[in-house]
């Protein structure tokens, strides 16, 4: 997170770190050290990092296989038994449907995954896209481009959000395009502040002096250089975009009620805080479970992902 | 301002005579992710009052943090002083309280980075730093530390030192905040300055202005002076004596006037053929080979041997000690030392 | 940007028939005239407005001769890398020509441009920024032939790569490491590698050794020395360092506050020097020999430099100079054989750009 | 200095006009007639439905209707509602007053938990405490704040009683909501703090300082702590917009009469001029709020010139 | 409201004095000229007396009325008016005074909502509306308390209406139906008066009225906090809890628990009340076209399952239209598909009404109203007996109303109605008769029959009980007109509309519901 603030105000730290302390040059290694593999060895190396690996693979699993991990059908109703606490038969109890929580808990994965991957990209994608050109063209773009941002900036999120989602129904999809629209604006700024920074630095001046194009620059020194921040900063966003759904279901504009999903759970629950309180501190613990696997896997990646950091 | 007398209030009036500074044996370490870093290895050098000693050497043989070791500013953790003494006047300033020590910091001793920029705080207006030194050693009022100030960026020279007081260091040019570091240091007329690469970032016409400050004012005030610097010519200028380093420890100590004419050992003598001269032109550069080793994995024996010419097995298994070194005669060089198992080759060769 | 229409294309055949013709040793192989550059000093977010100049470059001529190393010296700010980035068309010219086999680089655009790039190559100062920290040497360096394919066939990159590390002085096994992987020397040879491997004919090196510690500041003199010999390199090499600049170059150019002071044989220049600010730069260098420090007489400059945003009328260093008089004020000394040396046959007699011109060995050698 | 105002305010106006004419767009075409929810929920006649479209212009383009919408807002007029036609600014401004109440409330929370928690932690890095405010702070960031609210109003409100669940406008009333609206801010207060504490305790200036003899505590703040609370001011200048978000729910939970719950309720209702109201004083508010942190920036930072 | 009845019975049954606090949602309206919802009903009737009132039980008494008269035609009526009684500024209470409220109600600047059900049968409403005239030409005051009014066509429960909070008597100063000032801190002739004006959003506070002309209040003062709509219940539950609030509805969710602290102190307040619960099937178009496939979704509903398990058991399975507490023409059982679930029955009438498994069924409900969860339960039900795509819709409020009226609506929507006044017609005409449809040009429906069920001979039998003096024999008529449209399934009863509320049993005594579900202020007393 820090990195967007410092980014936002365009003091961003990107300068080159110190000089490591000399490498060990004596022995010539003969292994070839592959990108992946070196990126692996310094994640793996950081147990937090793995540790939100862990969590954000499992969760991904759950949400591919919940018809085959889910002990019952997600919307399968017992009017019979609603309101059971958890027991052997519902670990984590029915609601007031009847409906088993758990099942409900490992089908919301998926739509979790989906709204926050999907919605995370999308904003990524308009933003990387409009900071990139903004950052590297400069001039009227980066005016243009900056003031948009603001607007969509000073939009609140949510409110944005409602608008899209009551002008196009409720649904995963406008959901997804409506956290999307509504956030790309910070990783626009992110990058940006980071291009600036990058776009003078030595190796894109000696990659112009050989008459390297545009998008050879853009694409193989400028953005590989500064999208780090937008990594870590998206990374950490999954579970805001996560969190931000469940508000909109709360406010009555998110996905269907009858769909297996968090939000509603947790909406649905809340009336029954104090009585049947597990109805809606499961789901909240799914949340924010979530939230901090990505995060945790997002700053893992920031630190495996730059060769300087040791 | 207090009426104890406090050990570091007692400091700079017993033991005159002897050294002003004297590091022995100092052992310094870095808790790293991939181990531990001995960045400096059994240290040892001494400074009298009115004396400059120069610290030579290349970039991470540990001139830094023996001195920050000194003034008790090591980043620590990660780093800490693992063995040796540090004796100032006399008494080992290691063994003091965090509270005694911090009364010698700016009072007794003072330092001057290499970067004047970010050692100044860049919100803080300059004369409010350089107050702060007397109103935390010496109680002054805001008004009267300010006074003070002036007075001290005039004695270093910045013109229209009533005006600028309030300016802040990105306010000033490269020469103007070096200057501005020594004035700081020298505020409360220390008995010692330590110069971290003092000029490194400098022009050369302004590094010849503050190096020539700097020594004017040390001779004032007969303050010994660690002058640290990778710069032999910077040396050749202003140094007493030198002390050369070598992943983290010293190679050979000298006067300076012997060190040019006789290195004593294999190090300096390429360091000093490797530099190009202003009034030669020479053929192809004399250069040492390798690489500057990894403090991670430093090599076993002299850690100079791998880029040694002269190594034998025994520079590869033994550690050589400072030897003092002497005239082909036998006679001692007083203050020359050499860590080389072949010193006398290398004197006399 | 470059709009190649039909009239690009004859020029880009033009320039490539051009620049592959051979120059003789001590021909001029780069000619800069008049070249100015000034950076907009601006106000303003949403609608920019200028505000003043600052006049980085402000008119500087000097021929570069097939062959030789053109040192060029000044102290920081006075415009050399902003040289260095104009010779490499990195920045537009605000005035004047850079001629390159008599093309004018600052002219050409796109297609055009990417040929000549061919053959200016650039090192840089600071090792550490200089190389994309996400990309192995193997791909930093064999990164010209991916822009230029036609230098090298697809199957023979990696060979190449390896040829070049090895002439570098560098273990060709290191050719999947990451910059960071290496020392700073080691770094300023990928840097140079990288240069080569277009077999350039000019190498503009901006500081390439100063970031570097004096023990492998040697080895990469020496290595590009060697490489000047084999490959017939010409060099631009700035830097501040004058016992550098001395030992490497064959003619040395002085620079101040965005002007040449002074220009001549590396001879001329060091035993003969008559601009003031040159005499006053090479006493203050610090030479590495404690007995000279006795009877070496060393003029200590007042002041400090101005800005370039708003330089001193005149001569641009009287402010600074001891000899300044009226005249310094208002009329400014061009860069020629001063008056009083004309059709002297001394070595005093070379370009200065000085009302006063005299001679005064500072050295201490001649 | 006043140049550099008179053109971020130049600033407001463009993003302001943008983010209007963005809603307008989106509004419009949304489903449902607006007159439909002019009064109640019953039906009515024909001849009075085509009335309220003319008066309320409804029946215009939607480009001459935002033309309008903007001669007015140039008057600071924001139009009428529907349901009750009343004029919008007298509407909202009382809420926007109760909002920034709550927001103000929120913001010093922030600050002071946020900054204290993080120097702490960045003070005692590694340390248990770090790890547990790196711990809690990513918790904090988790856990929707319809959750935190209605927490915190069962456990303070309905089991121990010590605050009124109605506001009635006084300090004890808007402490849950203030807090609920902080938590997620103070959390990341706490994580820009504790990172930025650390790179200012690395930076040469606290070693000047150190080296210069200064107690501790001058040290910390004088050295520390005013470097550091610059992106903590830029984080909270941006963060505004997420207030606001978050003042949706945390007013809904705890019916604070704010503009948050000006806006749901007219969402629901399809008021649209107040919605519009709403999002345009809100947009005026963040930039406004923004023009005051670069100043308090500058202030704080005098390498910083505005121009 | 009051009532002048016990008049010394009630006043010496309690303690005067106190202040009883309770929330409310922001109602539309506080001035009667637009009071239409519970919210604005509870205030208005509080601070307004009119001619007749409700009872909870669903009759009518009289307040300030003395007699009513109706003419054979069913055309004039004439109301005798209790002398003397006053507004709280003074002024009196006369026939003028009525005729200057209705008036003002029918005017078109007013653009009151509630103005065409209630006054629109008086002669001269078509004027007043369109603006044309300003007095209203079918009242008249014989003398100052004699009311007589003349009807345009008969309504022989015309005297039911004016129990309309908007029928209420208003002042001089009350001005145009357009009165700021006045809309805002209403003068009125009730047991309350207003305390300030309405701080909107925030709260309304009444006090006693001291002058009032019937049965004087106990209570000194009521706090009303306006809540927001999507918290309110819980807000208001929670607000009891903590003793902040002496009345409050709960969330469904707590209703068990609730039930069972609350019951024991006699804090629980439970009473089916004038209203129900209903599918609203789309009669003229898509899959419920016919009366089989409407019969096959009732049939294939298990409301005892759903009260069971949804609602806890807190429902009541309705099986009419008309709801129980009518109960002079209330018929158990009238709608025979809705007595148990029956699936086999349920597939074989869908089958002969062509429903096909996978056809699709629309069905939209409105967000915060809390019917998240029975609306899921309806669906699945749907789903698993019949096979058909049930698509569960869920719109705010505003929008679902926008959709079911919109030309080519199909499939079923969540439907509740309550009574305005407690009368049979208040259900049937409004929500079957075809005169109801009132489509406009483009076909969107603009009446309340959203069901657009058109029955002619249903119509003629609600003609027919509008013209029927006799109550009873009125009655049979308007039952005869509920069986028809039942038979036809034209809605699908759900449950009754049964409301739970806590009243400060502690503090207060007398706490009850009333007709519209409000708390009977005027009748609470200190204990
Ligand atoms: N805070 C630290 N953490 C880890 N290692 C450190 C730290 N500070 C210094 N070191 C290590 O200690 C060694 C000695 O560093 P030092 O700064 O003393 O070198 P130096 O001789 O001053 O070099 P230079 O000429 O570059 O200033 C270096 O290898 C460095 O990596
Ligand atoms: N892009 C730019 N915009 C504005 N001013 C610039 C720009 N680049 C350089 N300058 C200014 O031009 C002047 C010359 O800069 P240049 O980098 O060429 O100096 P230099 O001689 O290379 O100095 P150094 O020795 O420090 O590298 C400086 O005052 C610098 O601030
Ligand atoms: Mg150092
Ligand atoms: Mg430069």
């Amino acid at each position: 997170m820090t990195e967007v603030v410092t980014g936002m105000d365009g003091s961003g730290t990107t300068a080159a770190g110190p000089a490591p302390a000399a490498p060990s040059a004596a022995e010539p290694s003969v292994a070839r050290i592959s990108n992946w593999s070196e990126i692996r060895a310094r994640f793996l190396a950081n147990k937090l990092a793995v540790f939100g690996l862990l969590i954000v693979v499992i969760l991904l699993l759950v949400a591919v296989f919940a018809p085959l991990i889910a002990p019952a059908d997600p919307l399968h109703q017992d009017l019979m038994n609603t309101l059971k606490e958890p027991s052997s038969k519902h670990w984590l109890g029915t609601d007031a449907l009847g409906r088993d929580q758990l099942s409900r808990i490992i089908y919301g994965s998926r739509i979790a995954m989906i709204v926050g991957l999907a919605s995370i990209l999308l904003a990524c994608f308009i933003g990387i896209t409009l900071g990139a050109i903004a950052g590297y063209f400069g001039r009227i773009w980066d005016t243009l481009i900056m003031r948009v941002a603001d607007v969509f900036f000073a939009f609140p999120l949510l409110v944005g959000a409602i608008v899209i989602i009551l002008l196009m129904g409720r649904g995963v999809l406008p959901v997804v395009i409506s956290l999307g629209i509504f956030s790309w604006a910070t990783f626009a700024r992110l990058l940006r502040s980071q291009i600036l920074s990058v776009r003078e630095m030595d190796y894109v001046h000696a990659a112009k002096a050989l008459g390297a194009s545009r998008r050879r620059i853009v694409l193989k020194h400028i953005l590989p250089n500064s999208v780090t921040s937008v990594v870590v900063y998206a990374a950490s966003s999954v579970g805001i975009a996560i969190v931000a759904e469940a508000s909109l279901s709360f406010l009555g504009v998110g996905v269907s009620p009858e769909v297996a999903e968090w939000g509603n759970m947790i909406f649905a629950g809340k009336d029954f805080m104090g009585v049947k309180d597990y109805l809606w501190v499961y789901p909240s613990l799914s949340i924010v479970t979530t939230a901090l696997g990505f995060v945790f896997l997002g700053n893992g990646l920031r630190d495996a992902l730059d060769p300087k950091l040791r | 301002m207090t009426t104890v007398e406090t050990a570091a209030e007692s400091i700079g009036t017993t033991a005159a005579g002897g050294p002003l500074l004297e590091v022995r044996d100092l052992h310094v370490e870095f808790k790293t992710r991939d181990g531990v870093a001995k960045a400096v290895n059994g240290v040892n050098y001494s400074v009298s009052a009115g004396e400059t000693l120069a610290v030579l050497g290349e970039s991470g043989s540990g001139k830094s943090v023996t001195a920050q070791a000194i003034m008790g500013i090591l980043d620590s953790p990660p780093g800490r002083v693992a063995q040796g003494e540090i004796l100032f006047h006399g008494q080992n300033i290691l063994a003091l309280p965090e509270s005694e020590r911090r009364k010698l910091r700016g009072n007794k001793m003072a330092m001057i980075f290499q970067d004047a920029l970010s050692s100044l705080n860049p919100v803080l207006s300059v004369g409010f730093q350089l107050g702060e030194m007397f109103r935390a050693h010496q109680g002054l009022s805001k008004k009267d530390a300010k006074k003070k100030a002036i007075e001290l960026m005039d004695r270093v020279r910045i013109p229209a030192a009533k005006e600028r007081v309030g300016d802040y260091a990105h306010q000033f040019s490269g020469g103007m905040r070096q200057r501005i570091m020594i004035a700081m240091a020298i505020a409360l007329e220390p008995d010692l300055i330590i110069a971290d690469e003092p000029t490194t970032a400098l022009d050369v016409t302004v590094q010849a202005q503050v190096m020539d400050l700097l020594a004017e004012l040390q001779r004032e005030s007969n303050m010994g002076l660690i002058l640290i610097t990778h710069d032999l010519g910077v040396v050749a200028d202003v140094a007493d004596k030198i002390a050369v380093m070598y992943a983290g420890r010293i190679v050979e100590t000298a006067p300076v006037h012997e060190i040019y004419k006789r290195p004593a050992h294999p190090y300096t003598k390429g360091l000093l053929r490797s530099i190009p001269r202003l009034d030669q032109k020479g053929q192809e550069l004399y250069a040492i080979k390798g690489l500057p080793p990894n403090l991670l994995a430093v090599p076993s024996g002299c850690a100079f041997n791998p880029r040694c010419e002269m190594a034998q097995d025994i520079c590869r298994t033994d550690v050589p000690p400072l030897h003092t070194v002497t005239e082909a005669d036998g006679g001692e060089l007083p203050g020359r030392g050499s860590a080389c198992h072949f010193w006398k080759e290398t004197i006399h060769g | 940007m470059a709009d190649l229409s039909k009239d690009d294309e004859t020029t880009v055949e033009a320039v490539e028939a051009a620049i592959n013709a051979p120059v003789d040793r001590g021909e001029p192989i780069l000619q800069v005239r008049n070249l100015v550059k000034h950076f907009p000093l601006t106000q303003g977010i949403v609608f920019k407005r200028t505000v003043g100049a600052v006049k980085a470059v402000d008119g500087i001529s000097f021929d570069l001769y097939q062959g030789e190393t053109l040192g060029i010296v000044g102290e920081s700010g006075c415009g050399k890398s902003t040289v260095a980035k104009l010779l490499m068309s990195l920045e537009t010219a605000t005035a004047g020509e850079v001629l390159y086999k008599g093309q004018d680089i600052t002219k050409l655009s796109g297609k055009a441009l990417k040929v000549v790039r061919r053959n200016i190559q650039m090192v840089f100062q600071d090792p550490y920024t200089s190389l994309n920290p996400r990309m192995t040497v193997g791909d930093i360096i064999g990164e010209p032939f991916d822009i230029h394919p036609e230098v090298a066939p697809k199957g023979t990159r990696r060979k190449k790569v390896q040829d070049l590390l090895d002439v570098v002085g560098l273990n060709p096994e290191y050719i999947n490491r990451y910059p960071h992987q290496f020392s700073g020397g080691q770094r300023q040879r990928i840097g140079i590698a990288r240069g080569l491997a277009l077999n350039p004919e000019v190498i503009i090196c901006d500081e390439p050794v100063s970031a570097l510690d004096v023990s492998v500041q040697a080895q990469v003199i020496n290595l590009m020395e060697n490489l000047q010999d084999e490959f017939n390199l010409s060099y631009i090499f700035i830097a501040h360092d004058l016992s550098i600049v001395r030992h490497i170059s064959d003619r040395v150019g002085v620079m101040y506050l965005g002007k040449m002071a002074e220009i001549g044989s590396d001879a001329e220049i060091y035993e003969y020097p008559t601009h003031p600010y040159t005499q006053a730069l090479l006493s203050a260098v610090p030479v590495p020999d404690p007995e000279a420090r006795a009877h070496r007489e060393r003029i200590i400059l007042t002041g400090d430099v101005p800005s370039p945003a708003n330089p001193p009328s005149g001569c641009r260093f009287r402010t600074r100079c001891w000899k300044a008089q009226d005249k310094c004020a208002t009329d400014v000394p061009l860069l020629a054989i001063p008056e009083r040396f004309k059709g002297v046959d001394s070595p005093a007699a070379h370009d200065s750009a000085c009302h006063f011109a005299e001679v005064k060995d500072v050295v201490g050698v001649a | 200095m006043g140049r550099y105002v008179v053109r971020r305010l130049g600033q407001l106006v463009v993003v302001v006009l943008g983010a209007t004419m963005i809603l307008f767009a989106c509004l419009f075409v949304l489903p449902g007639d607006p007159v439909g929810s002019i009064g109640g929920d019953k039906a009515r006649d024909p001849a009075v439905v085509k009335e309220l479209r003319a008066h309320y212009g409804l029946d215009d383009p939607l480009v001459v209707q935002y033309v309008h919408y903007v001669e007015k807002l140039g008057k600071g007029d924001l139009g009428e509602d529907y349901t009750q036609g009343r004029s919008v600014n007298e509407i909202l401004q009382p809420k926007l007053v109760n909002t920034a109440k709550l927001a103000v409330t929120a913001i010093i929370f922030d600050v002071i938990l946020g900054l204290s928690v993080g120097v702490l932690a960045a003070m005692r890095r590694y340390s248990v405490w770090d790890v547990s405010v790196t711990f809690l702070t990513t918790l904090a960031v988790g856990v929707p704040s319809i959750v935190i609210g209605m927490i915190l109003q069962r456990f303070f409100v309905v089991e121990l009683g010590w605050f009124p669940l109605i506001s009635d406008g006084s300090f004890n009333s808007m402490v849950l909501p203030a807090v609920t609206l902080a938590i997620i801010d103070a959390a990341l207060v706490a994580q820009i703090a504790r990172s930025t504490m650390l790179e200012v305790l690395r930076a040469d200036y606290v070693k000047t300082a150190v080296a210069k003899g200064l107690p501790r505590r001058t040290i910390l703040t004088r050295h520390i702590m005013r470097n550091s609370v610059i992106p903590v001011i830029t984080y909270l200048g941006i963060s505004f917009g997420g207030l606001l978000g978050g003042a949706l729910i945390t007013e809904t939970i705890f019916n604070w009469d704010g503009i948050g719950l000006a806006l749901i309720t007219a969402i629901q209702s399809q008021n649209n001029p107040i919605i519009v109201g709403v999002v345009t004083y809100s947009v005026a508010v963040f930039i406004l709020l923004n023009l005051i942190v670069d100043l308090l920036y500058a202030a704080l930072d005098p390498r910083i010139r505005l121009s | 409201g009051g009532d002048n009845k016990d008049d010394k019975s009630s006043a010496g049954a309690g303690k005067g004095g106190g202040t009883f606090s309770l929330g409310l949602v922001e109602p539309v309206s506080i001035d009667p000229v637009n009071a239409q919802e519970s919210e604005g009903i509870l205030v208005t009737d509080n601070l307004f007396t009119g001619l007749y009132e409700p009872t909870a039980d669903g009759k009518v008494i009289p307040a300030l009325a003395t007699s009513k008269t109706v003419s054979d035609d069913g055309k004039t009526w004439t109301f005798k008016i209790k002398p003397g009684t006053k507004f709280t500024n003074g002024e009196v209470v006369n026939a003028e005074a009525f005729i200057r409220g209705w008036t003002r109600l029918a005017a078109k600047a007013s653009a009151s909502d509630v103005a065409t059900p209630n006054v629109g049968g008086i002669d001269g409403f078509e004027a007043l509306q369109k603006g044309t005239g300003t007095t209203f030409s079918g009242l008249s005051a014989p003398d100052e308390n004699t009311l007589q009014v003349k009807l345009a066509t008969p309504d022989f429960e015309f005297d039911v209406k004016t129990t309309h909070t908007s029928m209420s008597p208003v002042p001089k100063v009350a001005g145009a139906g357009k009165n700021q000032a006045y809309n805002d801190a209403p003068i009125g002739n009730g047991p309350f008066k207003m305390s300030g004006k309405w701080e909107h959003n925030k709260s309304i506070t009444l006090v006693r009225n001291d002058d009032y002309g019937l049965a004087k209040a106990h209570l000194d003062k009521v706090n009303i906090s306006i809540l927001n709509s999507a918290n309110a219940s819980q807000l208001e539950y929670q607000g009891f809890q903590s003793g902040q609030f002496d009345w409050a509805r709960m969330p469904t969710a707590q209703l068990t628990a609730a039930k069972a602290k609350y019951t024991a102190q006699g804090e629980w307040i439970q009473a089916e009340t004038s209203g129900m619960n209903y599918l609203l099937p789309i009669t003229d178009n898509g899959p419920l076209k016919t009366a089989k496939a409407r019969q096959a979704i009732s049939y294939a509903i298990d409301r005892d399952a759903i009260i069971a398990g949804v609602f806890q058991g807190m429902q009541t399975k309705s099986t009419t239209i008309l709801p129980p507490s009518f109960a002079d023409v209330y018929t158990k059982d009238l709608c025979v598909s809705c007595i148990k679930q029956d699936k086999e029955k349920a597939k074989s009438l869908a089958a002969e009404a062509g429903l096909k498994p996978g056809d699709e069924l629309h069905f939209g409900f409105n967000t915060g109203g809390g019917h998240e969860e029975w609306v899921q339960a309806v669906a699945q039900q749907v789903k698993d007996v019949l096979g058909l795509n049930v698509k569960i819709d869920a719109k705010p409020f505003k929008e679902l109303l926008a959709a079911q009226q919109a030309p080519g609506a199909t499939g079923a929507y969540r439907f509740a109605w309550g009574a305005d006044y407690p009368t049979p017609d208040n259900f049937l005409f409004p929500l079957l008769d075809s005169k109801s449809i009132n489509p406009d040009a483009s076909g969107k429906v603009q009446g309340d029959n959203r069901a657009r069920y058109n029955s002619p001979a249903f119509d003629a039998l609600v003609e027919k009980a509008r013209s029927t003096k006799d109550t009873t024999a009125r009655n049979e008529v308007y039952k005869q007109a509920e069986k028809l449209a039942m038979d036809d399934q034209a809605l699908i009863p759900l449950w009754n509309r049964t409301q739970f509320r806590l009243v400060n049993t502690k503090k207060f005594a007398n706490g009850a519901m009333d007709f519209h579900e409000d708390p009977n202020l005027a009748q609470i007393t200190l204990k």
